[in-house]
C-alpha cells in the first residue's frame, strides 16, 4: 500500500486521563496512521491496596472496603465475600435472606449493565442513550436507597444474612419497575440494534475466539459472546440460583455486537429472575446471629460468583486464631479482559480500540484493586 | 415588513449627503459587513443556546436554566468567561500557524455570507458565480483545521486535523455534484436567480421529482460531514482524540473555533434552504422570516442527527462517501440533465 | 489577560470609573460562575456519581456546567475518586495544563483525606490538597448528587465574590 | 465428576507428587512441589477428562512463616473446579511461570512478583505495573513490610 512512500510509526499515549478509558487505564499505542500496530496497557493508577487493607480489618469491617472494589456492582462484591466467609466458617443463611440477596444482586446486575450501556454508546459517539441508561438506573438506585440508604456502596449483605429487611413499599415499587423495564429495553433496541452506524461500528470488530478468551481467563458476557455457554450461576450454582428459571444468552461471532446483544439479553433475564424471586420469597428471619468479631476456623477457600463483568472470585485464608483474614485476594473479571485487549485490538483502528474497550466493559478498580 | 426597504432608505440618506460615489460605496460596504457580522454573532449565540436546549429536551432534561430566563444568557456568559481565560500557547507549538488558525476559521465562516440572499433584495453582493464562491470559501475552514492540528504539535490534534482534511475533501465532491444538479436546472450560479426560479412551492427543488429529494439528502449528509457534526464528528471525537484539532486551544482562540463551528452550521443550513427549500420565497410573511425559518428548521434537523446517531469510523466514513454518495450523486446529475432536456418535466 | 487585570487601575482615574469597574466586576464574576466547564476527570466510585449528576435526573447543565475533555478548555477539575500515588503527578499535570482562572473541587472522602483508604494503604495519596489547591471539599463516600450540586453552588458563591484584580 | 471421583482421579494420575489438604470444603485442595508445578498444570489442561482450560486466580499468600502461591483452576466444559498450592520458604521465593499453559496467568504472576517479591521463572515481562514506576520501598504485601508513611489502623 505504501510502496515507495516512507512512513513512520508513532507512539500515542492514551490515558491515564482519557475520556474513553473508563477511569484511569493507560494505553501506549504504536500507531501507523490510524491503525493500531501494538497496544500495551499500563495499569495501577487506581491501585488502592484493598487487599492489604482487608488483611488488617475484621471480617465485618472488610465489607465496606470490598464495596469499593467494584462500585458498579457493590452488591455482588458483598455477596461474593460473604459467601466465601460463610463457606469458610460454615454459617447457614436464612431463606428470606437468600432471596433478598438474589433480588439485590440481580437488580445490581441490571444497574451495572445500564452503566455499561450508557458508556458504550457514549464511547461510540451517541450521547443520548447514555442519559437514557442512567435514567432507568436511577429507579433501581431509589429501590436501594429505600432499603439501605445508600446509592452506590451499600454495605447491605452481611455475613450470615442481610443487614435489614426491606421496607413495606419495596415490593410494589420493584414490581412497578419490572413492569416498565422491558419496554425501556425495547426502546434501546429500537434506538441502536438496527441502526446501520451502530452495526458497522460493532460488527466484526474486536473478534475474540473462544479459545483465546478461555486461555486468557475471560469470563462473563464477554466469554459467552464468543460462544462458550458458561455461567457460574448455572454451572457452579451458589446461593439459590438453582431454583430459578433463566436462560443464558450466547453469541456466535465474539465481536462487539454480540457482546452488546448478550448484555442486553442479560438485563431481561435478570429482570425475570427478580420477578421469580419476589414471588417465591418466604417470610422469616433475615440474619443468622454471627458475633461481631467472629474467628473462622483455620482454612482457605476460593469462592466465585457470576458478576456482571465476569467471574468475581474471593480467596480467603484464615489463620484460625484471628478475627482478621490472613490473606484476602479479590479476582475481578476486568483484570483478565484488559489483559486480552492487546491481542484483539491489534491491526484495528484507534476507534476500534475504543469500541472494544467499551464492549468489554472494563472497569479499572477491578483491575487495579 | 421587508427589511430591504429600510436598507434602501438608509442608502438614499447616504446618497443625499452628496459625498463622492467612492465614499458612498465604501461606507455602505463597511456598514453591510458590520450588519452581517452582528447578525451572525447573534445567530451563533442563539444556536449554541438552542443546541443545548434541543439536546437537553431530547435527553429528557432541562438544559441551562439558571442564567437568565431558561438560560438565555448562558452563551453570553460562556463567551465573557472565555474572554477572561488565560490564553495558552504550548511551548512546542508552531506559533504563527497556531495563532492564525482560529482567525482563518472565523474569517472563512463569515466570508460565505457575502453572497447569501437573506431576503428579497437583501444580499451584500449578488455575484454571478455566487454558489461557486460559497462552496470555495467554506472549504477554507479545512485549512484552518489542518493548521490547528499541525500548529498545536500534539498527536491528537494532528490526527484530528488529518481526519478533518480527508473527510472534507471526500465529502466536498458529492456535495458539489448535488448542488450542480440544482445549478443545471436553475441555469445560473447566482444565488438570487436560483431563489427566483423557485417562486411557487411546487417549484422548490426538493419537490422536483425524482432528482430533487435525492440531491437534497446527499447535500444534507455531506453538509453534516462538512460541519464535523455527529455522525461525522471524527475530527473532534471526544472518546478517541480527546478534543481533536482544538485540544490545545484555550480562551478566546477556542471561542473563535466554537463560533466558526456554529456559523458553519448555519451556513450549511442556509445554503440548503436557499437551494432546495425556495430560500426567502413564501406567502404572507416577510421574505427574511421565511429564510430564517427554513434555515433554522434545517439547523434543527442537523441537531437532531447529532443527538441521535453514533459516530462512524474513519474508513467507513471514506467508504460511504466514495463508494456510495459519489456514484449516487453522479447518477442523480445525469437524471437531472435528462429532465432539463425534456420539456415535460421543466415546470 | 494582563490588560483586563489592570483595567480597574486605569478606569478609576476617570470620574465615574468606579461604577464601571463595579459593574464589570459583576458581569465578569457572574459569567465565570455561571459557566464552569468541568474536566472529564473521574477515577473511582465518585466518577459514577459525577456521571449520574450529569444525567437526566440531576442535570449539571442547569447550572451551565458542561464537560470538556481537554484540560485547556475547562475551568474546573472535579477530582472524583481516589487519587493514588501513581496518579498524583498526572492530576498535577492536568491542573498545570488548565488555563487561569481555574478551580478544584475535591469530591469524596478519598480526595479530602484518603477516605476509607487512609489506614493501611500504601498506595493512596492522603488528600489531594498537597497536590493541587482545593477550593471546595465535598465529603461523602461517595457524595450524593445533591451534595455535589451543593458543592458547585458553593463554588459559584465563592466566585461571585471575586473582584477583577483577585485572580491568581 | 463428583468430589471423591476427582480426588481419586488426580491422586492416581500423579502418585506421590500431590497431596490432598483437608479443608473440608466442596472443592478439593492440593499441595504440590514447586518443581512439579508446570508439569502438573500441563497435564490437567491437556487431560481429556479434566480439561482445566480456565485459570480463575493465582493468589500469593504470606502466612508470616512461609510463602504460598495458590492456583484456582476450573473447566468451562466439565464443571470441575479445584485448587492447588505450592509452598516455599522465604529464601526460595520462586515459582515457574504457567503462562505457557494459560496465557492469562501473565498478569497474575506479574502481580505476585511485584507485591510479594516472588520471582517467576521464564516469565516474559516482569515489570512494574501496579505500583508507581519509581517505587523503591520493597514488596508491600509481605507481612513484615513497613514504610514511614504507612499508617496502621489503631485497635479499637
Amino acid at each position: 500500500m505504501t510502496q515507495g512512500l516512507r512512513t513512520e510509526e508513532f507512539l500515542v499515549n492514551m490515558g491515564p486521563h482519557h475520556p474513553s478509558t473508563h477511569g484511569v487505564c493507560r494505553f501506549l499505542l504504536t500507531m501507523d496512521g490510524e491503525v493500531v500496530v501494538k497496544a500495551v496497557p499500563y495499569i495501577g493508577y487506581l491501585h488502592r491496596a484493598i487487599e492489604k487493607i482487608c488483611e488488617n480489618r475484621t471480617y465485618a469491617q472488610c465489607i465496606p472496603i470490598i464495596d469499593r472494589f467494584e462500585y458498579c456492582t457493590s452488591m455482588s462484591c458483598e455477596l461474593a465475600f460473604c459467601l466465601a466467609t460463610e463457606k469458610l466458617a460454615g454459617i447457614k443463611v436464612p431463606e428470606r435472606a437468600e432471596y433478598l440477596r438474589i433480588i439485590m444482586v440481580e437488580l445490581n446486575r441490571i444497574a451495572s449493565h445500564l452503566i455499561w450501556f450508557g458508556t458504550t454508546s457514549l464511547d461510540l459517539g451517541a450521547i443520548t442513550p447514555f442519559l437514557y441508561g442512567f435514567r432507568e438506573r436511577e429507579d433501581i438506585l431509589d429501590l436501594y436507597e429505600m432499603t439501605c440508604g445508600q446509592r452506590l456502596t451499600y454495605n447491605y449483605i452481611r455475613v450470615g444474612g442481610v443487614s435489614r429487611d426491606i421496607p413495606s413499599d419495596f415490593i410494589p415499587k420493584t414490581k412497578a419497575f419490572l413492569e416498565k423495564f422491558p419496554e425501556k429495553v425495547e426502546d434501546y433496541v429500537r434506538l441502536l440494534n438496527e441502526n446501520p452506524i451502530w452495526m458497522v461500528r460493532n460488527q466484526k470488530v474486536g473478534v475474540m475466539s473462544a479459545e483465546l478468551a478461555l486461555s486468557y481467563g475471560v469470563s462473563g458476557p464477554a466469554l459467552r459472546a464468543s460462544g462458550v455457554k458458561f455461567d457460574i450461576r448455572r454451572d457452579d450454582p451458589y446461593s439459590i440460583y438453582d431454583r430459578f428459571d433463566f436462560e443464558i444468552p450466547t453469541g456466535t461471532n465474539g465481536d462487539c455486537y454480540d457482546r452488546y446483544l448478550v448484555r442486553l439479553e442479560e438485563m431481561r433475564q435478570s429482570a425475570k429472575i427478580v420477578k421469580q424471586a419476589i414471588e417465591q420469597m418466604p417470610e422469616g428471619e433475615i440474619k443468622t446471629k454471627v458475633p461481631t468479631n467472629f474467628k473462622p476456623p483455620k482454612g482457605e477457600v476460593y469462592s466465585r460468583i457470576e458478576n456482571s463483568r465476569g467471574e468475581m472470585g474471593v480467596y480467603i485464608q484464615s489463620a484460625g486464631d484471628s478475627k482478621k483474614p490472613l490473606r484476602l485476594k479479590l479476582r475481578g473479571g476486568s483484570f483478565n479482559q484488559l489483559q486480552v485487549m492487546p491481542e484483539i485490538v491489534k491491526g484495528g483502528k484507534i476507534a476500534d480500540l475504543v469500541a472494544v474497550m467499551a464492549s468489554m466493559d472494563i472497569i479499572m478498580p477491578e483491575v487495579d484493586r | 415588513m421587508e427589511l430591504a426597504g429600510v436598507f434602501k432608505y438608509l442608502y438614499e440618506l447616504l446618497v443625499s449627503t452628496g459625498l463622492p460615489q467612492v465614499w458612498i460605496d465604501l461606507i455602505s460596504l463597511v456598514a453591510a459587513a458590520f450588519v452581517v457580522f452582528g447578525f451572525l454573532a447573534v445567530v451563533a449565540l442563539f444556536l449554541v443556546w438552542w443546541e443545548r436546549k434541543v439536546s437537553a429536551h431530547i435527553q429528557q432534561r432541562f438544559g441551562p436554566m439558571r442564567t437568565g430566563w431558561h438560560g438565555w444568557l448562558q452563551t453570553i456568559a460562556d463567551m465573557v468567561k472565555l474572554l477572561q481565560k488565560e490564553d495558552i500557547t504550548p511551548a512546542t507549538a508552531d506559533r504563527p500557524v497556531f495563532f492564525w488558525a482560529p482567525v482563518i476559521a472565523l474569517t472563512a465562516a463569515f466570508a460565505a455570507y457575502v453572497v447569501m440572499p437573506f431576503g428579497k433584495g437583501l444580499i451584500v453582493s449578488d455575484l454571478n458565480i455566487g454558489i461557486l464562491f460559497m462552496v470555495a470559501i467554506t472549504t477554507f475552514t479545512i485549512i484552518s483545521l489542518l493548521m490547528a492540528g499541525w500548529g498545536s504539535n500534539n498527536k491528537y490534534s494532528l490526527l484530528g486535523g488529518m481526519r478533518s482534511a480527508a473527510q472534507v475533501v471526500s465529502y466536498e465532491v458529492p456535495m458539489v455534484v448535488s448542488i450542480l444538479a440544482v445549478v443545471l436546472f436553475a441555469g445560473s450560479m447566482s444565488m438570487v436567480d436560483i431563489v427566483e426560479s423557485q417562486a411557487k412551492i411546487y417549484q422548490w427543488y426538493i419537490f422536483r421529482l425524482p432528482f430533487g429529494p435525492i440531491a437534497f439528502i446527499i447535500y444534507i449528509i455531506s453538509g453534516t460531514a462538512e460541519t464535523n457534526r455527529t455522525p461525522f464528528d471524527l475530527p473532534e471525537a471526544e472518546q478517541e482524540l480527546v478534543a481533536g484539532f482544538n485540544v490545545e486551544y484555550s480562551g478566546m482562540k477556542f471561542a473563535m473555533f466554537f463560533f466558526a463551528e456554529f456559523i458553519n452550521l448555519f451556513t450549511i443550513s442556509a445554503i440548503g434552504a436557499t437551494l432546495f427549500l425556495g430560500g426567502w420565497q413564501g406567502p404572507f410573511l416577510p421574505s427574511w422570516v421565511w429564510f430564517m425559518g427554513k434555515s433554522l428548521f434545517l439547523v434543527f434537523v442537523l441537531m437532531w442527527f447529532r443527538w441521535t446517531y453514533p459516530r462512524l469510523r474513519v474508513d467507513q466514513l471514506m467508504e460511504f462517501s466514495w463508494k456510495f454518495l459519489l456514484p449516487v450523486s453522479f447518477a442523480n446529475l445525469i437524471v437531472a440533465g435528462f429532465m432539463k432536456y425534456s420539456e415535460y418535466f421543466n415546470w | 489577560m494582563g490588560l483586563i487585570k489592570k483595567l480597574p487601575v486605569y478606569l478609576e482615574k476617570f470620574p465615574g470609573g468606579g461604577i464601571v469597574t463595579t459593574s464589570l466586576d459583576y458581569v465578569f464574576s457572574q459569567s465565570q460562575a455561571s459557566s464552569l466547564w468541568y474536566l472529564l476527570f473521574g477515577t473511582a466510585c465518585c466518577a459514577i456519581e459525577l456521571m449520574a449528576t450529569g444525567a437526566s435526573r440531576y442535570d449539571f447543565d442547569r447550572l451551565g456546567m458542561i464537560f470538556r475533555a481537554s484540560p485547556r478548555q475547562s475551568d474546573l477539575i472535579i477530582a472524583a475518586g481516589t487519587i493514588t500515588k501513581k496518579m498524583a503527578p498526572r492530576l498535577r499535570l492536568l491542573y498545570d495544563q488548565m488555563a487561569e482562572p481555574r478551580y478544584v473541587i475535591a469530591m469524596g472522602g478519598c480526595t479530602v483525606k484518603g477516605g476509607p483508604f487512609y489506614y493501611d494503604s500504601y498506595a493512596v495519596e492522603k488528600g489531594i490538597n498537597h497536590i493541587v489547591p482545593v477550593d471546595v471539599y465535598i465529603p461523602g463516600c461517595p457524595p450524593r448528587p445533591e451534595s455535589l450540586l451543593e458543592g458547585c453552588l458553593t463554588l459559584q458563591k465563592k466566585i461571585k465574590k471575586l473582584k477583577i484584580g483577585d485572580w491568581s | 465428576m463428583n468430589r471423591d471421583d476427582l480426588i481419586k482421579y488426580l491422586l492416581e494420575n500423579h502418585p506421590g507428587k500431590i497431596e490432598l489438604l483437608d479443608t473440608g470444603k466442596v472443592e478439593p485442595f492440593f499441595a504440590l512441589n514447586k518443581e512439579y508445578l508446570l508439569e502438573f498444570c500441563r497435564s490437567i489442561k491437556t487431560d481429556d477428562i479434566l480439561a482445566m482450560d480456565f485459570l480463575c486466580n493465582i493468589a500469593a499468600v504470606d502466612t508470616g512463616e512461609k510463602l504460598e502461591v495458590v492456583y484456582s483452576v476450573a473447566s468451562a466444559k466439565n464443571r470441575i473446579r479445584f485448587d492447588f498450592k505450592v509452598v516455599m520458604p522465604y529464601e526460595e521465593a520462586e515459582v515457574e511461570s504457567v503462562q505457557t499453559v494459560w496465557a492469562g496467568a501473565n498478569w497474575h504472576e506479574r502481580e505476585i512478583w511485584e507485591l510479594f517479591g516472588i520471582n517467576v521463572r521464564n516469565h516474559d515481562n516482569l515489570t512494574r505495573f501496579l505500583l508507581p514506576d519509581d517505587w523503591n520501598q520493597g514488596n508491600p504485601m509481605r507481612k513484615n513490610w513497613d514504610a514511614p508513611d504507612f499508617i496502621r489502623m489503631p485497635e479499637l
